[in-house]
């Protein structure tokens, strides 16, 4: 090669964090060159990252070979716009995540620190290549590589049992799924058997091989992604990983889930069917409507979270199922509106999800409590940590004018522009499915206000909440990146649109860059300005103007004197910080409203009980109607074969002579 | 942006923040008349507010920043959401900048800064009115949204003032997925404005209290701009309602005559649409919290109700 | 010539040796030596190879073509770091009494003439002389498995000699019919039992009475191979005899016995012009993979959890070479070469966790991470490469056969992958709960032999991401050759 | 066979049909015997058969080195491991009865069965024979298909090394008469084979005996997954 291509300069980053963990593992108890070196190290990488995939994004696509792997098939690799954009998303979240990691990094049993930062770097690293990955063998190796390293991460408190259950149940779900992508990929690449990316494309297949290879992707991918009912390790791995560890999972890991499931359905398969969609819309809504009904009435911090990630990657699905319907029904720039809003989502949740998960990293770190009913009134001790987690449970909830709005207003925008297509059920379909969505974002605004106000705000619950400390200054620093992230993208949604461009013409051959770019940076209008219009920038413009306004002129006109009294006690003298709403308290509506959709298990207090508890657990139902069969019926299986294995000689014999006297018999007859 | 374009966003504005508290106390006044009470006088929502702002406003040992923060957030996010609502002109400088979706995303917006505000000091009644205002909220939300998506399949648009163009200026056709979606509007203004039958405005008996509940702590200016955001919040939605369902009189042109004009036909709607609400609520009668959800799904239902007619009778296809 | 003289003569030389000094000490130091100097001599007869091609020897009853001189080589190098490892190994079991000095000359000597056993067979070119090595191997090891002496190594030693005795008896009868049909054609002298002879005429061979051979040699190899339902020995000689003589039983046994069935198969395949011998070992390579995977879930020990284990690999090695063509046995001679590698490893570590733990219950086994690291991860890293997690070398073997799977018996591929998902959910959950928790081992008396354990993975490690080129196209050749 | 076949096949040729008719009966035999001495003897005269088969062979196709493993034959399985078995049974006092798993007429049934099934494997074997000796190989194979029957059936650890070894003799029955003979490499390799094998099970027997007080390999059923 003559002169560095970007798509070397990707290889040398990903090289960079493989050295950067070599470096850590040489050096495994040294604290100080892990926290303060090494991971502010891999910081600076992601941004570089970040850098060369915005680059990327409008270069034309570049082809690797490297010379290793299978014989006969070396590693393939491609840098195209939708693999920088996903890219850029993995450079710009693990920026802020690995330097608020150098902050988070405790002395601590676990894991040694050099070993954590070794497999923090290779699950990076391996993210990367699953990016760039062109044929079978390479994306199969980063995709189990990337499973692994995880699932070291995930349990490197491998002391407690619930963790290491939690690991196990990852690691199984996540293999089964690989394995569901390699037949997905041997079906693509037919009777030729070649298994490069670009052997797929060329390869036609008809009939329903087509539909069989999408199905099986769904499957494999939607393991990753937490589709229902494949979501079951989601809630188990989130809170058993370290904070950051649980950011990278849900803010990036899971995205990739997504790109693999882009690239086969729009790169790899040429014709679409709309059905697929509506499976993926539907599967969507459903995973959605799970996520968000079970994070509401979550008691742990990071589970409510990690539900919450399952609802959005049942939104991401919904758009996604969308693009398939528009695409399959020669509706490109429906179909590029779509597939904006669902990439759009990709990004703005793994910002506000990373900055949320990372938040809960630092309470965890000033508390020791994952339980939402012992936190609480941290927003006067960890005022940082507050704010900023302010403006994630802001965007999380889809509220003007933060990032999250932005991409469900144009998910809302391209469910509502549907009417004309062929199919008489999906015109009534899809508006109603866009009240659904209508539905699940407002409920996630409720389950946000309870996770914000329950832990940050009102009296600690506990006493030594009191003690509690702001996080440290890298932790801010990360904090901050992603904060910051979460508004810019709010405030500038076109800037984003002309990104997205290239990548939705890639893959649906139409770009909204030409509508929405002609109003102006400040001014959102995907179709036209009279059709459809959103301005966050006067949005936020008005508002921040009106405030001090309003401010100034009560004071001027006024007065601005404040007294500090006791809270009025509504004449209920001794008001404690228990009598506060908790956790369960605050989900109980929701628990009572759609009870049909929980499994639970509860005790209610008698009136004459000295020592009066009440119980009310929640578990996920498809655990007991999908997962506990399964077990079972594996079991009643090995049951049935162990019984060959009796221990007897003889009978031995028996099989040997009865194996022997068949084959003859089979033979001459 | 023409120079007439911003006169009539001003004077939206303006015409907002002087109307609403009249009109809030136009609907006690009716409400108290229909209740055979000597009525509060119309203004009386004025002399509260300025009562409070002469006040000292006290605050609890535990208030954070974000207590104090969250009136002004409420207030200026309501009043921009009254600029949105088209209510004399359709021309307004603000139309482009918040179409129906954002306008529900700003109200949400609100919602959660009280609701966070409600939980902030830490006293029982405080929380537990947070989260019947979020659990009435999140199932009013999507309804009001599916309302908008009903008239925006109308007029293929989702941007308010082509809406209310659109519905104000065709030739009179009939149509009936409009008469669902009022309905359902009404009840979700209703719920949305603390009103009865989903909350009493005027209750202080702490257990069947929801916003009440929730501004316990609040006293002074920053209750005074409560009060007034909250009133803000019904006349944005009663403009909204009669935006949307009887949009007659609303200019495209935003010359003062036509202005005017609208004005006087806008105060005559409000004083017929301020009785109507006063009969509903004192025809009908408070409800136990958990029947709001069943209150609500059937205004969901009525929505999605008037979205498939819309589709079956009047999409032509 | 001389290379190979070494490589046959080097191991015999230090069993006879062993037998008369095996219970003085410095015995494992010349056992290692031994097995170093095998492997030198291996190495060179390799280069040799490599550098000249196939060639025959002692009047042609011994051979050295692509497909055995690497299964030497391997052979020769999982000989050397067995006994490495066996050094530490066999004096923690001393030290803790439970092997006399006697028996620890039997050990040694028996471990050199096992390998001296396992070199014959692969390099003989005379189908008796194959055999006898075969049984010769069975004898040995039949007397490493009971070197306990305790009810339980008997029983096990009992049941595998009579077992694979009986079954190996079948693959005379075998031997003798092929060599029956083939002295029709090669007459008396001829040669009739020398492979390269009757590779040379095997299409004029009768194809009835070689059919009938191929079934009986397939019985009878493929009871020491532990395809099932022959394979009831193996769990029990695994779990019961010392770890290093499990290591090479899954190790080299196994592989040695399969090389004995695609020698016969190539003949048979060459005979019938038909697809027998492959669906042969199609199905019973299936059925191989599928009932072991049912068992793992149910097993108490560790040892015998990894020899179902090698049960399943063998299993699919045996289907992908019944499958045959170019990339299937290539890809079955890959997943000889990591699987031996592989499984010596984790029996390496088994065998340092149990001695650690004072036992081999997997319930009683926790938290040696903790303990001592290096044999956790060891044992971790083994075991997910051994379930087929890249960037090991399992994985890409198992990712041809799956593919050619895929593409030739798309039937077969559900089976394969359930039966693979099974194991993975069964071993792994196992062995998580050793590596992982808190500790229940003590730390061993003397430090442990670690580096046949790392050195094996980072083979397997290596040929996941990167096969030699010379390496590749030597199992290229040995693939075309088996065809 | 009719009688203008039976003309056919010369003196030598008829001989070695005898003894593999021999051989045949004593298989039945022994899988009928219960008493463990008898066996033993059995087992013995098998060996004389073999030997004398072996003989007639060598002698009609001069071929020296049959000479060599009639020989071997005549000193390994006459006398040799006749004499080590009884020793053994004096040592280790197991002169009782051997009950079987199945009854005996049972398992004389699935003998004939397995006869029967070996004639037909064997048959294109014996048509494309070039021997004189036709049938050899079918008896054979029936011969070892009965040793591995008695194998099954014995629950006793000595009969079962008598089991194995007669499965043996059923092979080199095949080896020397069926095809002439091996090359005697091979047959030098699995006599010896034969040879320690049997020492090394003359050590086990104490050993067993040892450990679990009795020579029942019912004992020995430990290792089990169910």
């Amino acid at each position: 090669m003559s002169q560095l291509l970007l798509i070397d300069w990707v290889l040398i980053t990903a090289l960079g964090w493989l050295s950067i963990g070599m470096v850590g593992v040489a050096f495994p108890r040294n604290f100080i060159l892990n926290s303060r070196i090494l991971y502010p190290l891999g910081a600076v990488g992601g941004l570089v990252l970040a850098l060369i995939a915005l680059t990327g994004i409008f270069a034309s696509p570049q082809i690797r070979i490297l010379p290793l792997g299978m014989p006969g098939l070396p590693f393939h690799l491609r840098l195209d716009a939708l693999s920088s954009f996903f890219l850029l998303l993995l450079g710009t979240a693990s920026a802020g995540i690995s330097i608020y990691a150098a902050g988070y990094l405790r002395k601590g049993d676990g894991t040694a620190p050099g070993l954590q930062c070794l497999l923090y770097h290779v699950f990076l690293a391996s993210m990367a290549f699953v990016m760039l990955a062109d044929d079978g063998y390479a994306f199969m190796v980063a995709w189990e590589t990337m499973a692994l390293s995880s699932f070291f991460l995930v349990t490197s408190e491998h002391r407690h049992a619930e963790i290491r259950r939690a690991g196990y149940l990852y690691l199984l779900v996540a293999h089964v799924g690989a394995v569901g992508i390699l037949l997905s990929f041997g079906v693509m690449a037919g009777v030729e058997g070649d298994y490069t990316f670009d052997a797929m494309r060329d390869f036609s297949s008809h009939g329903f091989w087509p539909t069989i290879a999408f199905l099986l992707a769904l499957f494999g991918f939607g393991a990753k992604a937490g589709i229902l009912p494949l979501h079951i390790w989601l809630p188990e791995a989130h809170p058993a990983a370290p904070s950051p560890v649980s950011a990278m999972m849900s803010g990036v890991m899971l995205k990739t889930a997504i790109y693999g499931m882009l690239r086969v359905s729009f790169d790899l398969l040429h014709a679409q069917i709309w059905w697929w969609g509506v499976l993926l819309l539907l599967l969507g809504l459903a995973t959605a409507l799970f996520g968000v009904v079970f994070s509401a009435i979550q008691t742990d911090m990071k589970r409510l979270l990690a539900y919450s990630s399952i609802e959005n990657i049942g939104l991401i699905f919904l758009g996604f199922g969308l693009t398939l319907i528009f695409k399959s029904f020669m509706l490109p720039h429906l179909a590029a509106l779509a597939l904006t809003a669902t990439l759009y989502h990709c990004l703005n949740h793994a910002f506000f999800k990373s900055l949320l998960f990372l938040c809960t990293g630092s309470v965890l770190h000033a508390t020791r409590e994952r339980n939402l009913g012992k936190l609480g009134g941290l927003i006067h001790r960890m005022p940082w940590v507050t704010w900023l987690a302010l403006i994630g449970v802001l965007a999380a909830s889809g509220l003007p004018p933060l990032n999250g709005f932005a991409s469900e207003w144009l998910l809302l925008q391209s469910f509502l522009f549907t009417s004309g297509l062929p199919q008489g059920y999906l015109n009534m379909l899809l508006p109603v499915i866009a009240g659904a969505v209508a539905l699940i974002s407002a409920f996630a605004g409720f389950t946000m206000v309870k996770f914000f106000g329950i832990v940050f705000l009102g009296q600690p619950r506990e006493e030594k909440l009191t003690q509690a400390h702001d996080a440290g200054r890298l932790e801010r620093i990360g904090l901050l990146w992603l904060g910051v992230g979460c508004i810019l993208l709010g405030l500038f949604p076109n800037v984003v649109i002309v990104l997205l461009d290239p990548v939705t013409r890639l893959l649906v051959g139409s770009g909204l860059r030409g509508t929405a770019g002609s109003h102006g940076w400040w001014l959102l209008a995907p179709i036209s300005q009279d059709r459809a219009s959103y301005s966050p920038a006067i949005f936020l413009g008005s508002i921040v103007i009106f405030m001090p306004l309003v401010y100034w002129a009560v004071k001027r006109f006024y007065h601005g004197r404040l007294k500090r009294v006791p809270a009025w006690d509504c004449g209920f003298p001794l008001q404690t910080a228990r009598m506060q709403d908790t956790a369960e308290g605050f989900g109980q509506p929701i628990r009572r409203i759609f009870s049909p959709f929980f499994k639970r298990t509860r005790e209610h207090p008698s009136p004459f009980d000295s020592q009066p508890r009440y119980l009310s657990i929640v578990e996920d139902p498809f655990w007991y109607w999908l997962y506990l069969p399964i077990a079972k019926i594996v079991e009643r299986g090995t049951q049935l074969i162990a019984f060959l294995q009796q221990g007897r000689i003889a009978l031995y014999l028996l099989y040997s002579f009865i194996t022997l006297l068949s084959l003859l018999v089979l033979t001459r007859g | 942006m023409n120079f007439y374009a911003l006169f009539a966003q001003l004077l939206a504005l303006v015409t907002a923040l002087i109307l609403a508290p009249i009109l809030n106390g136009w609907v006690n006044q009716c409400r108290a008349w229909m209740q055979n009470r000597t009525a509060p006088p119309l203004l009386q929502t004025y002399y509260t507010v300025s009562k409070l702002l002469h006040k000292d406003a006290l605050l609890a040992h535990n208030a954070s920043s974000l207590f104090r923060v969250a009136p002004y957030a409420i207030f200026s996010c309501l009043a921009l959401a009254s600029a949105i609502v088209p209510t004399l002109s359709t021309e307004l400088i603000f139309s482009p900048a918040a179409d129906a979706i954002a306008l529900v995303g700003l109200f949400a917006l609100a919602r959660v800064f009280i609701a966070l505000a409600g939980m902030d000091v830490g006293t029982a009644f405080g929380s537990l009115g947070s989260r019947r205002e979020m659990l009435i909220g999140f199932l009013a939300e999507p309804a009001l949204l599916l309302i908008f998506f009903t008239t925006s399949l109308i007029s293929q648009s989702t941007s308010l003032s082509t809406i209310v163009a659109t519905l104000a200026h065709r030739d009179f056709v009939i149509y009936p997925s409009l008469a669902f979606a009022g309905v359902a509007f009404t009840m979700v203004s209703l719920a949305e404005n603390a009103r009865i039958p989903i909350d009493n405005p005027t209750t202080h008996l702490e257990l069947t209290m929801v916003h009440e509940a929730m501004i316990l702590e609040y006293s002074g200016r920053h209750l005074a701009l409560i009060e007034w955001a909250a009133s803000l919040k019904l006349f944005a939605y009663s403009c909204l309602g009669l935006a949307l369902f009887f949009p007659v009189g609303i200019t495209e042109v935003a010359d003062p005559v036509s202005l005017a004009m609208s004005g006087v036909i806008l105060v005559m709607k409000l004083a017929i649409g301020g009785f109507m609400m006063a009969l509903i609520e004192t025809l009908s009668a408070k409800m136990r919290i958990f029947r709001a959800p069943e209150f609500l799904g059937t205004a969901f239902l009525l929505a999605v109700l008037a979205m498939l007619v819309h589709l079956l009778l009047e999409s032509g296809k | 010539m001389i290379e190979l003289a070494c490589v046959l003569s080097i191991p015999f030389v230090t069993a006879l040796l062993l037998g008369l000094f095996g219970h003085r000490r410095g015995a494992a130091e010349l056992n290692s030596a031994g097995s170093l100097f095998t492997l030198l001599a291996a190495g060179m007869l390799t280069i040799r190879v490599i550098r000249d091609g196939p060639m025959t020897l002692f009047d042609e009853q011994f051979f050295v073509d692509p497909l055995n001189v690497f299964l030497i080589a391997l052979t020769a190098f999982v000989g050397l770091t067995t006994s490495l490892f066996s050094r530490p190994y066999m004096r923690v079991e001393h030290d803790h009494g439970r092997l006399s000095a006697g028996r620890l000359r039997l050990y040694h000597s028996m471990f050199q003439m096992f390998m001296c056993t396992m070199l014959v067979a692969l390099s003989t070119n005379n189908l008796g002389i194959l055999w006898v090595a075969m049984e010769t191997a069975t004898l040995t090891t039949v007397l490493l498995v009971a070197l306990y002496r305790t009810p339980a190594s008997l029983e096990a030693a009992w049941k595998y000699f009579i077992l694979c005795g009986v079954g190996i008896a079948q693959a005379l009868f075998g031997t003798i019919l092929i060599y029956f049909a083939a002295e029709r054609v090669l007459g008396h002298e001829g040669g009739a039992l020398l492979w390269t002879h009757l590779d040379a005429v095997k299409d004029q061979l009768e194809p009835t009475v070689l059919s009938l051979a191929f079934v009986f040699l397939f019985i009878g190899y493929g009871t020491k191979t532990g395809l099932v339902p022959l394979h009831n020995w193996l769990p029990d000689a695994h779990a019961e005899g010392p770890t290093p003589v499990s290591a090479v039983l899954s190790g080299l046994l196994l592989n040695v016995a399969l090389y004995a069935i695609i020698r016969s198969k190539v003949l048979v395949d060459g005979a019938l012009e038909s697809h027998f011998a492959g669906n042969l070992m199609i199905g019973f390579g299936l059925l191989t993979v599928v009932v072991p995977a049912f068992y793992l879930s149910r097993q108490k020990d560790i040892k015998r959890l990894f020899g179902y284990s090698s049960i399943e690999h063998m299993g699919l090695i045996t289907f992908a070479f019944g499958m045959g063509g170019p990339v299937a046995s290539y890809a079955g001679l890959l997943h000889m070469t990591v699987h031996s590698l592989t499984k010596s490893a984790i029996f390496f570590a088994v065998g340092h966790a149990a001695q650690m733990a004072g036992t081999q219950i997997i319930d009683d086994i926790k938290g040696l991470l903790r303990q001592s690291p290096t044999i956790g991860w060891g044992l971790m890293l083994g075991t997910l490469a051994i379930l087929g997690m890249p960037p090991f070398g399992v994985f890409t073997s198992e990712f041809m056969i799956l593919t050619t799977a895929i593409k030739h018996y798309p039937w077969a591929t559900p089976i394969l992958l359930t039966a693979l998902g099974v194991a993975f959910a069964a071993m792994f959950g196992m062995v998580q709960g050793m590596v992982f928790g808190k500790p229940t081992v003590r730390p061993l008396p003397h430090n442990p032999a670690l580096l046949p354990v790392f050195a094996h993975l980072g083979l397997v490690l290596m040929l996941g991401v990167w096969i030699p080129p010379y390496l590749a196209d030597w199992y290229r050749q040995a693939a075309k050759f088996i065809g | 066979m009719n009688p203008s076949l039976i003309q056919a096949i010369p003196l030598s040729g008829q001989v070695i049909n005898l003894c593999a008719a021999l051989m045949l009966l004593l298989g039945f035999a022994m899988l009928s015997q219960r008493r463990i001495l008898a066996l033993i003897n059995l087992f013995m005269m098998q060996g004389v058969v073999l030997f004398v088969s072996t003989l007639v062979v060598a002698l009609t196709t001069n071929q020296h080195h049959l000479l060599w493993s009639a020989g071997l034959t005549l000193v390994l399985k006459v006398i040799a491991l006749p004499y080590i078995l009884h020793r053994l049974i004096r040592r280790l006092s197991v002169k009782w009865d051997i009950e079987t798993l199945f009854n005996i007429p049972t398992t004389m049934l699935v003998g004939i069965v397995l006869v029967v099934i070996a004639f037909n494997v064997a048959q294109p074997i014996s048509q494309m024979s070039g021997t004189i000796t036709r049938s050899t190989i079918g008896i054979a194979l029936a011969c070892v298909l009965l040793a591995f029957l008695m194998l099954i059936t014995r629950s006793k650890a000595v009969p079962q090394v008598v089991a194995f070894l007669a499965m043996e003799n059923g092979l080199f029955f095949a080896a020397t008469s069926a095809t002439y003979g091996m090359p005697m490499v091979v047959e030098l390799g699995i006599a010896l084979d034969v040879m320690v094998g049997m020492v090394i099970l003359g050590v086990f027997f104490f050993q067993i005996r040892q450990q679990f007080d009795s020579l029942d390999i019912r004992h020995m059923e430990r290792f089990k997954d169910k």
